[in-house]
């Protein structure tokens, strides 16, 4: 068989993804760490003050990485929810499921510094702009999936019905970006820019991107984290799951 | 289990390696077995030894988790589900706002009409004549189950899958249960009954399938 | 130093963002630590009892 | 034998689902109710003042009646779950999305029909202009239906939960955004006196797109949610 192919197929094999994770998690956690100190020390001191909104622009280090985080970490778990529907792979499953809370806290991130930003720039702690209203409709999709996930007892069955809310909410995306849009020209809404012209300088560049690089590690070590708990609780049945709850007893 | 009466006729039902996990844990199989034209297979086990799954695995309600299903000797997928199957679960199945005629009416809709049956005549045999504009609210659990087995007679499904058939009835009501599946046998059609054993079909001696509860996994 | 703490006026919005973030992602580091615990003490109870029903029928 | 054919297995749930709801016509009048009672609440939280209540009337009738339209959603299924004629349904060899679209056309018949009728009513309280009511008309007449569509595949995969009124409410609303918009900017251009043409057409547009996919999802949902 393909080399590749059969490694997918180990991959998909509970012990081994769990073993696997856990040796790649010190090299993401410590990749995030270090991409976010870097970022930031760009961000906050390297970076030039924006010449019209000083240095209250430097929030965009966590708030743009932050915006994109919540759209990648959707589309991933859409993704992941289409294999496991399609496919029913397990561990898809259990990807697309432990991807949504950390989508979760990346969008309320973007809206918790959106809305500190939106306060010096425009006087008040929320706008209807279209972004921030579109981001707002992200985290009700990203609770929904996660509500509807917990308020199913079978896990399986709770993550397939989850997997399909966040296939229609990606269909649901675009259509309410374009709406809160057309909505937002009709109320002739704030039209202060976030993103002003004067984003050119490579200083103030070049972090942002070490930002958006190291949240999707931080991404991947929480993802993966999180779903090494999950397979380990759903494989609890099993001899691998037991073996590691007994050696963790006598380490402990 | 024991192997059929060699009959001729393809299986109208044959299970192979048929499995049902939910969360991972075991809840019935796998099971291999087929049920002929004409045979009535009692399903024996205890509370929570897989009965109702298994009938619902094989309805087509649930996709098993191992093995497959053949109807006539063709997989038995959600797409293709036919018209030879007629599933009598705890829930029955009917509304106990409407009439008997009415609830009758819907079935036959949605599921068909074998030939030369009324409403009328399956009420009678089930012994309901005289019931049929009486809202089921007002009737007994008994009278309610019998609806529903006029229900299994209007259709024109070969295999009936009948979950408890006995629950719910007096002496007077399991002999009509085991009056109507001697008649459907012999029309050439199967039965799987589950029982928890109290009281089973009892002409001729049926063939039994035991289903067990999954060992506790721990040992 | 302190001018850089003030970030021109906007420090408590700049320095709050971060704050934000570092609390919210701190908290979704630590959720599966949290709940690993409490999955590998449920697996071990359940096998506890497992041992314990064992030793009796045996 | 007579298996009957789809359109046969149609007619008989329009026909059974009729006579439930005869059988409990009690309950129709209930939405609408709840609708009134929401358009009473504005005018005692904001003041009596008619050009106040008439420049919020429409975007109050459209809110009052999607509230009005959630509360009843939860009802779709319930009862057929209960009793079992879900599973008879779903086991049922006719295709499941047209079966589901006649249960939710049926749906829509029975509660939103009655809300759409009460909708001039309700304006009128709120002193809606006159020249917005036509608009107002179009837009839930497009709109209730696409709700019923949308919502009855969040109440598919909520089905066989026992207190799911909260979380479903919010599973749909986010998927009700976009189309509040676009009934609410077709009434604001009415009062303006802009052409309501777009918003309109764009309702439709998704109505036909949601007439066809939302059956099609609500039978993958259910069979998910039954298994």
């Amino acid at each position: 068989m393909n080399p590749l192919v059969l490694w997918f197929h180990k991959l998909g094999s509970p012990p081994y993804f769990y073993r696997l994770a856990g040796r790649l998690l010190p090299w993401l956690w410590g990749l995030a760490a270090i991409g976010i100190a870097a970022g930031l020390y760009g961000g906050l001191v390297l970076a030039p003050p924006d010449y019209q909104q000083s240095d209250a622009f430097r929030i965009i280090y966590i708030h743009v990485p932050s915006a994109w985080m919540s759209l990648f970490i959707y589309f991933f778990m859409a993704v992941n929810g289409f294999i496991a529907l399609v496919w029913r792979i397990k561990l898809s499953e259990i990807l697309a499921m432990a991807a949504a809370p950390v989508g979760a806290a990346f969008t309320f991130i973007c809206l918790a510094t959106g809305s500190l930003w939106g306060k010096p720039m425009w006087g008040t702690w929320w706008t209807w702009d279209a972004r921030l209203t579109s981001e707002l409709v992200l985290l009700f999709l990203y609770l929904g999936v996660i509500g509807l996930y917990h308020a199913i007892e079978d896990r399986r069955q709770a993550a397939r019905a989850a997997a399909f809310l966040a296939l229609i909410g990606i269909v649901n995306l675009p259509i309410v970006h374009f709406s809160v849009k057309w909505w937002n020209t009709l109320h002739q809404g704030s039209t202060v820019k976030l993103f002003g012209p004067s984003l050119i300088d490579s200083r103030m560049l070049w972090p942002l991107l070490i930002m958006a690089v190291a949240t999707k590690f931080a991404f991947a070590a929480s993802l993966l984290s999180r779903a090494r708990v999950d397979l380990l609780e759903l494989e609890s049945g099993k001899d691998w799951a037991r073996q590691i709850a007994l050696a963790e007893e006598t380490s402990a | 289990m024991n192997s059929p009466a060699p009959l001729e006729a393809p299986a109208l039902l044959q299970a192979r390696g048929l499995a049902y996990l939910r969360n991972d844990e075991p809840i019935f199989g796998p099971l291999d077995f087929a049920l002929y034209p004409g045979e009535v297979v009692l399903i024996e086990g205890d509370n929570g030894s897989g009965k109702t799954t298994l009938l619902k695995v094989l309805s087509g309600l649930l996709a098993p988790s191992a093995g497959s299903v053949l109807l006539n000797g063709e997989p038995l997928t959600l797409a293709r589900l036919s018209h030879q199957v007629a599933l009598l679960g705890h829930l029955l199945g009917i509304k106990a706002e409407l009439s008997p005629l009415q609830n009758l009416r819907f079935a036959i809709g949605l599921g068909g009409l074998r030939p030369g049956i009324t409403p009328h005549h399956a009420l009678k045999s089930v012994g309901l004549d005289g019931y049929e504009d009486v809202p089921l609210r007002q009737l007994s659990a008994g009278q309610k189950k019998r609806v529903a087995l006029a229900r299994l007679l209007l259709v024109p499904a070969a295999l009936w899958l009948l979950d408890e058939p006995y629950a719910n009835l007096d002496r007077e009501g399991m002999a009509l249960v085991n009056r109507l599946l001697e008649v459907h046998a012999l029309r050439g059609g199967a039965a799987l009954i589950t029982s928890h054993g109290a009281y089973a079909y009892t002409s001729g001696t049926p063939r039994r399938l035991q289903l067990h509860a999954p060992a506790e996994k721990a040992a | 130093m302190s001018e850089f703490f003030a970030m021109g006026g906007y420090g408590a919005y700049v320095w709050g963002s971060l704050a934000v973030f570092f609390v919210v992602l701190g908290i979704d580091a630590a959720a599966p630590l949290v709940k690993r615990r409490r999955v590998l003490r449920e697996l071990r109870g359940r096998l506890k009892r497992a041992q314990k029903r064992n030793e009796e029928s045996a | 034998m007579s298996h009957g054919t789809a359109l046969g297995a149609c007619r008989a749930l329009i026909v059974r689902d009729l006579a439930l709801l005869w059988r409990r016509r009690g309950d129709a009048l209930n939405p609408a109710l709840f609708a009134v009672m929401v358009i009473m609440l504005f005018p005692f939280a904001l003041g009596p003042e008619p050009q106040m209540l008439g420049r919020i009337a429409a975007g109050t009738v459209l809110v009052a009646l999607l509230l009005a339209g959630l509360l009843s959603l939860d009802a779709l299924f319930r009862s057929d779950l209960e009793d079992g004629s879900l599973e008879q349904l779903v086991l049922s060899p006719h295709p499941l999305p047209l079966l589901l679209a006649c249960k939710i056309a049926v749906h829509w018949l029975t509660t939103a029909l009655p809300l759409l009728l009460a909708a001039p009513l309700l304006g009128e309280l709120l002193f809606l202009p006159p020249q917005v009511l036509g608009t107002l008309m179009a837009a839930l007449a497009l709109s209730t239906p696409l709700l019923s569509l949308i919502g009855a595949v969040c109440v598919a995969l909520t089905v066989g939960m026992r207190r799911s009124g909260m979380l479903l409410a919010l599973l749909v609303l986010p998927l009700y955004v976009p189309v509040l918009i676009f009934a609410a900017g077709a009434c604001d251009a009415a009062q303006q006196g802009l052409p309501v043409a777009a918003p309109l057409l764009w309702l439709g547009a998704a109505l036909v797109l949601a007439l066809v996919l939302a059956p099609l999802a609500c039978a993958a949902a259910l069979r998910i949610s039954l298994s």
